[in-house]
């Protein structure tokens, strides 16, 4: 570990970063525009200059460069001498400023990046309360770019992230430089408009309010939001991400910084595939069939009516007559829960995996890399948490099937009672799995959204958005990252897991942390919990 | 040195000059047949030690560029810059109207001794007729066996192929110059790594003016220490001098460095004098980008040295541009703030809006509706976009600073009471209408 | 912690025979009493005013009652949807919905914009922090209605209390964020600045 | 896409046209015909190919490419961009990024000739304003602009190297030196006003053989598509 001086302090830093990245994470607030860790390195800003001590090319005598240097181009070295203290550098921040804020526009009351805009951030930390400038301003109109952004090229501070965005993470190239000097603007060839998966990003890197998302325009203040670590279920990947919230409701997902699965990105089909969670069709109620009817029984005696109907079942045709379907979008202590009910009442019961589900290929990116270049990838298995639920049935040992073997043997007649969850965004019911609610005597179903299965059904249970839950998913390459609630569940639903949790035999408030404990204890593969370095405000 | 022999001119004025007859008639390709005898270091150590400082602009010594190359490199490229964009200077359109084999020849050697497969000459789009002169030049050669595979009968292959520009000032700065040619937007790279380690298509890349390399023949021919004998110890070897404006004999015309703006002017055998009736009020001495002079700082020597002394920035291209004392400075001021506002390409924060805002403030000064406190946010402007040594990633802002920076120094007198002349509240005016 | 030494103990004052009398404040308090009598039965000049017939008249500029969403020149919402007012009220009584504006000078408007008049604490806050002086405070205070719902005033209302208090109270200063000379670069007729020095010029001569 | 492309342009063409300040540019509709016929023809892409072997990369082909693009239509419209990115196989994004940086390549048809004024501190010292005030009034357009005719474009460029002969012009390739305001009239006139004396390599062509058709090249929809900005089209502001 390199260790450099900034501003006469000495700190230990990680080698091969710049120093900027360095000053970053030791605390330091370098204001920056161009530099992106996760991109190459343009240096056009110029407003992270620093001074740096460099020997006298005569003398070799150590002295202060008479040339400011950029820090996010000057890669650390054991040694290095600068600081960001000096009134030379300051000063060039504050020129720098003036010469951002000249041509913007200075609408910060209707754009949408007030709030998290390094533009707005940086002129009150280093600029000027004031610009000299008498004369007109230049005026661009906006640019619709792409079918999900829309482009405000008046705010633009030509930082180039977008365009490298492109060119290097999704490897699309759809945006350029047009034009030069300070009629610089970015813009898309017309008819090859900006539309990869990856282009959400776009916006994210955008330190100002030049790029936005159509889907978040306008909808809110991004101070009235808040943010909750969450990851994103939508691929087997696993992004971490921020849910952005507020009064109870999901408006936005963020990419979180995970050097082990998303490092900073994150693709379109999870950034908009949030949208299912606030669908009016949702269940929300526990529902039993008595008979011909269905009613919504207290969510306090649903435990016992659960105990019950199982116990007498077992009590009648064995342990091995109940199985349990884990979904892939249950989270590992659900999981765990549940098998922990599902053994408890009936030791032989069998265990499911789930159906894993599938959608077209593999997709890396940038385009045409291969597995040393590849960037981000998103998977063609469209769950979170498939080799979590496995890792669990592993623990559990007896009796665990496929979901087609499950199927297989329902059909049958093998099973009399059975507890299947579902949570899947999208229909996953087919014609020939919904009959097996006919061959199940007790057939608990727990999803989102009414399937097929439904009608069939003793007993149904609301299952709740991955953002109305808090737990833990581990992603296709075993990294095991836990989510916090970031918003309640609709009216009359509960958490999945409060109410596994009550049917366990627990009482209290459930806390994933506290079954994660119990949990680790038992399945030693959920021990290590990975929780990606927080990273710095500005620091990317 | 009243009566000095041109070296790099002395084909001027020579019938059928571009024909590679008559150049091989006067002693041409001589010297490159010595080279070829020689081995590369010896070439590049006779360069070296002839001291020949590169005459584009910044006199990096040309020979110590060619040493800073990777000793185990593959391939190297080697790109003559003859993007000559610099107002108001036309040294090297001379040199290839008037001898595009004297720059063939040089090019030669100086891929040569840098062991250079290639080499591209890249030429402003504006030069056609040059453009033409070189190409139909290059041809002649190739049938001469010349370029080509083998040439001149060694071991040593080097294809020459002319690239032509597209109209943006900033390539001829070396890195916007290999971008350029590489298919991109001129924009200038980040150093490091230098063009020498990493240039065209990511090989060692050397880039040379064509005033530089025309040189190279002659300090092959007649060793490096004839050429050190010309000229101060600084400043090296023969030079060719622009002079244009309003005096009699507007043109190029060479001379060692020893020379001052005086001269330049008014030797009979250089500029002849102002036209009638006009008087000499300023010289932008070295291009616009040095800065300018006033008509008592016309002693400044034109060598590598002399003209800091003056609050300049160097010698540049030494191609002097008179104005006379019927042009208004706000004009000049204007003129200068407008070029660098279009050619700057836009990449570094302080150069694309400092440009731009200067070119603002002088275009509406010029317009008569000027205020006082705008030349000094334009001094301040022109000091923020960053002075030698620079904040930029290229020299652009630089070469912008000086010329109004010193235009206001020194014709602040002038300038202050043209503004004073104007129409009270005007400026005021202009401003409610444009706000 | 309050120190001993700090706590400083002051006694009553002993009054005099005359003030423990009281005589003289009762009388003093009748002659206030009776001079309005007279005033009111002599004069015809009365104190009172038979509310809500009769208003009195009052500071309308700092006085601070039911809001009002202003208008600009073209008769347009003059709110912009950015949020501030919301953001500062204290009483969270602001609610807006912003979306994207029908007209070309502006990229935002409030689709709706609710003020709960009855959590509203008048503090003005709204007012301070509106950028282009949309929301402003009126001196209108006899608001009444009979249910909750309908003391929460949606834009119509507020627009519509603009037109019935503009004439008294101007809207203070308008502006507008954004974009004050808007135009096609291409339609400019010569440059900007010469334009506008032509403009100047004919002001020279006139 | 069911509607006719003509159709859809000229509809773009009127949006663009009441647009003001919030005026959107979309990028999501191609501005060209997909199923036009190309616009380059085999013996141009024959003669960009040629330019190949020069270079390591076909991307360092695009300047000549543009050049002789340029020389061959008159300018430089989407549609030839698009096919000329395929034909070096980079993004079309990369040709308009390098485009629409130099000065020297049009995205408008022009002219048939092309008249490229100085405006240089030399040129503007001996007086090159009243050359260009008097090329304006003669031809009546103005600086960016071309005649009705097509005969005729005009435009202004930084300097020209010309100095000792300023104030100077170039019309198509050739140089016009010593240009006063009274040889305007002449020069104008004059049918070989373009020609060059010199030999000419054939490397690449004599510019604009085709005359300008606004036409056959859409090109007022995509005049009226261009980017916003244009440092070509950068007047006294």
């Amino acid at each position: 570990m390199p260790k450099i001086t900034i501003d006469n302090k000495e700190i230990e830093c990680r080698a091969g970063v710049p120093v900027l990245q360095a000053a970053l994470e030791a605390g330091w607030d370098v204001p920056h525009y161009c530099y992106h860790p996760g991109l190459s390195i343009v240096a056009s800003c110029r407003l992270c200059l620093m001074e740096m001590m460099m020997p006298n090319p005569k003398t070799q005598e150590l002295s202060w460069s008479p040339k400011l240097v950029p820090s996010c181009q000057t890669p650390v070295k054991d040694g290095l001498i600068c600081r960001f203290g000096s009134d030379t550098v300051k000063h060039n921040q504050r020129v720098c400023m003036e010469f951002f804020l000249l041509n913007h526009p200075l609408d910060c009351p209707v754009c949408d990046q007030a709030g998290e805009c390094y533009l707005q951030d940086y002129s009150y930390k280093f600029g000027n309360p004031t610009s000299r400038m008498v004369d007109q301003k230049l005026k661009n109109p906006k640019k619709d770019i792409g079918p999900r952004t829309l482009l405000y090229q008046d705010r633009c501070v030509m930082c180039s992230r977008c365009v490298r965005v492109t060119d290097e993470v999704s490897g699309t190239f759809e945006l350029g430089i047009v034009n030069r000097g300070s009629r610089c603007e970015i813009d898309a060839f017309p008819g090859k408009p900006l539309d990869n998966p990856l282009q959400g990003n776009v916006v994210d890197v955008c330190p100002v309010g030049a790029m936005l998302d159509k889907d978040f325009l306008f909808k809110r203040r991004v101070w009235e939001l808040r943010s909750t670590s969450s990851v994103c279920p939508k691929c087997a990947t696993g992004c971490a991400i921020h849910v952005d919230h507020a009064d109870n409701k999901v408006y936005r997902l963020k990419p979180r910084f995970n050097p082990k699965v998303n490092t900073w990105w994150m693709c379109d089909e999870g950034r908009f595939g949030f949208k299912y969670v606030h669908d009016k069709k949702r269940i929300v109620k526990p529902i039993v069939r008595r008979g011909m009817d269905h009613e919504s029984p207290d969510w306090a005696d649903v435990p016992d009516i659960v105990r019950f109907r199982f116990s007498e079942l077992v009590k009648r045709d064995g342990a091995a007559k109940v199985a349990a379907v884990l979904s892939p979008f249950l989270s590992c202590e659900e999981a765990w829960l549940l098998c922990k009910f599902i053994r408890s009442l009936a030791p032989t019961a069998a265990l499911v995996t789930g159906l894993i589900p599938y959608s077209g290929e593999d997709r890396k990116f940038p385009i045409g890399s291969n597995n040393g270049t590849t960037k981000f990838t998103i998977l063609k298995e469209k769950c979170p948490n498939r080799r979590g639920i496995e890792t669990i049935l592993k623990a559990f040992g007896g009796t665990t099937l496929t979901f087609d073997e499950f199927c297989k043997k329902a059909t049958t007649g093998e099973f009399s009672a059975a507890w299947i969850t579902g949570g899947y965004p999208e229909p996953w019911v087919e014609k020939e799995t919904a009959k097996i609610a006919e061959k199940i005597e007790f057939l608990v179903v727990q999803d989102i959204f009414e399937n097929e299965l439904c009608t069939g059904a003793g007993m149904i249970f609301p299952s709740c958005g991955w953002a109305e839950r808090e737990g833990s998913f581990m992603n296709a390459a075993g990294v095991l990252q836990s989510f916090e609630r970031a918003i309640a569940p609709p009216d009359g639903a509960k958490q999945d897991g409060q109410y596994l949790y009550d049917i366990a035999g627990y009482s209290g408030l459930y806390r994933a942390t506290r079954i994660r404990e119990l949990m680790s204890a038992e399945v030693p593969a959920m021990k290590e919990l990975y929780v990606p370095p927080e990273m710095p405000a500005h620091a990317h | 040195m009243a009566n000095f022999e041109p070296i790099l001119l002395r084909n001027r004025g020579v019938t059928g000059s571009t024909s590679l007859k008559v150049y091989e008639s006067r002693g041409g390709y001589r010297a490159v047949r010595k080279a070829l005898k020689m081995t590369p270091d010896e070439v590049v150590e006779e360069v070296k030690k002839a001291n020949l400082r590169g005459r584009g602009g910044a006199g990096f010594p040309a020979g110590m560029k060619w040493s800073f190359l990777p000793k185990d490199r593959t391939r190297t490229l080697l790109c003559v810059n003859a993007d000559e964009s610099e107002p108001p200077t036309f040294c090297n359109r001379v040199l290839m109207e008037t001898d595009p084999h004297q720059l063939i020849e040089g090019t030669i050697i100086a891929a040569y001794a840098t062991k250079s497969q290639i080499a591209y000459i890249y030429m402003r789009v504006e030069f056609h007729e040059q453009f033409h002169i070189v190409q139909r030049a290059i041809d002649e050669a190739y049938a001469a066996g010349y370029l080509g595979t083998k040439i001149f009968g060694t071991d040593y292959s080097l294809e020459c192929y002319v690239h032509r520009g597209a109209g943006a000032y900033v390539c001829g700065e070396e890195t916007g110059l290999i971008e350029s040619l590489e298919g991109k937007r001129g924009w200038p790279r980040i150093k490091p790594p230098f063009p020498a380690v990493e240039g065209l298509f990511r090989r060692p890349t050397v880039v040379n003016n064509v005033e530089t390399l025309s040189c190279v023949p002659h300090i092959i021919e007649r060793g490096a220490a004839w050429f050190t004998g010309i000229g101060p110890p600084h400043s090296t070897g023969p030079k060719l001098f622009c002079i244009s404006g309003p005096v009699k004999k507007p043109g190029c015309y060479e001379s060692p460095m020893t020379i001052s703006v005086r001269d330049l002017l008014e030797r009979e055998d250089m500029g002849g004098g102002m036209l009638p009736g006009k008087r000499a009020k300023a010289v932008l001495p070295g291009g616009a980008s040095m800065g300018i002079i006033s008509a008592n700082e016309f002693d400044m020597k034109m060598d590598f040295e002399d003209p800091r002394k003056f609050g300049l920035l160097g010698l540049g291209t030494a191609a002097a541009v008179v104005i006379d004392d019927s042009i208004d400075m706000r004009v000049v001021l204007r003129n200068m703030a407008r070029f660098y506002g279009t050619e700057s390409c836009g990449q570094c924060t302080q150069c694309r809006e400092g440009t731009a805002w200067m070119h603002k403030m002088a275009t509406r000064i010029a317009m008569g509706a000027g205020r006082v406190e705008d030349l000094d946010v334009m001094l301040q402007t022109a000091r923020n976009m960053g002075m030698m040594p620079g904040l930029s990633i290229c020299g652009l802002p630089d070469g912008a600073t000086y010329p109004i920076e010193t235009i206001i120094k020194k014709f602040r007198g002038e300038l202050e009471s043209a503004i004073r002349a104007q129409p009270a509240g005007r400026a005021k005016r202009v401003l409610s209408v444009l706000n | 912690m309050i120190k001993d030494e700090d706590i400083l103990n002051i006694d009553a004052p002993q009054l005099s025979a005359s003030e423990r009398l009281y005589l003289p404040q009762i009388l003093g308090g009748m002659k206030t009493t009776l001079q309005h009598m007279g005033n009111t039965l002599l004069g015809g000049k009365s104190v009172t005013v038979q509310y809500p017939e009769e208003k009195r008249p009052m500071r309308m500029d700092n006085y601070r009652g039911v809001h009002r969403l202003n208008k600009d020149e073209d008769g347009r919402v003059a709110c912009v949807a950015c949020f501030m007012c919301s953001t500062a009220c204290p009483a969270h009584c602001i609610h807006i919905t912003a979306g994207e504006s029908p007209w070309p000078d502006r990229e935002k408007y409030p689709v709706k914009f609710d003020i709960d008049e009855l959590r509203c604490i008048y503090c003005g806050m709204c007012e301070q922090a509106c950028p282009v002086d949309a929301i402003e405070l009126t001196y209108e205070y006899d608001l009444v209605g009979r249910t909750r719902e309908e003391m929460i005033l949606d834009k119509e209302e507020l627009l519509s209390i603009y037109d019935e208090t503009s004439h008294v109270k101007h809207r203070k200063n308008p502006r507008i964020t954004g974009y004050p000379n808007t135009g096609d670069r291409k339609q400019v007729e010569g440059g900007p600045i010469a334009k506008a020095v032509k403009h100047a010029e004919e002001g020279d001569t006139a | 896409m069911a509607q006719p492309a003509g159709e859809r342009l000229l509809k773009l063409s009127r949006s663009v046209k009441r647009a003001m300040s919030w005026q959107t540019i979309n990028r999501n509709l191609p501005v060209m015909d997909p199923k036009a016929p190309p616009v380059l023809t085999e013996a141009v892409r024959e003669k960009i190919r040629g330019f190949f072997p020069r270079y390591e990369t076909k991307r360092a082909v695009l300047l000549p490419a543009l050049h002789i693009v340029q020389d061959a239509l008159g300018h430089i419209s989407w549609k030839a961009m698009a096919e000329i990115a395929a034909l070096l196989e980079i993004q079309p994004s990369d040709v308009i990024d390098t485009i629409s940086f130099y000065t020297h390549f049009w995205t408008h048809s022009k002219g048939k000739k092309v008249i490229v004024a100085c405006r240089s501190v030399s040129c503007e010292v001996m007086g090159g304003v009243a050359v260009l005030e008097e090329l304006k009034k003669r031809l009546g357009i103005d600086e960016h602009e071309t005649t009705a005719d097509g005969a005729y474009s005009l435009v202004t460029e930084e300097c020209l190297a010309g100095c000792d002969h300023a104030p100077c012009v170039i019309i198509n390739e050739k140089l016009h030196k010593r240009v006063r305001a009274e040889d305007v009239v002449k020069l104008l006139a004059d049918h070989a006003n373009a020609r060059l004396e010199i030999p000419r390599s054939d490397l690449f062509d004599a510019p604009a053989k085709t005359a300008a058709d606004p036409a056959s090249q859409n090109s007022q929809a995509e005049d009226l598509v261009g980017t916003t900005s244009d440092v070509r089209e950068m007047r006294e502001s």
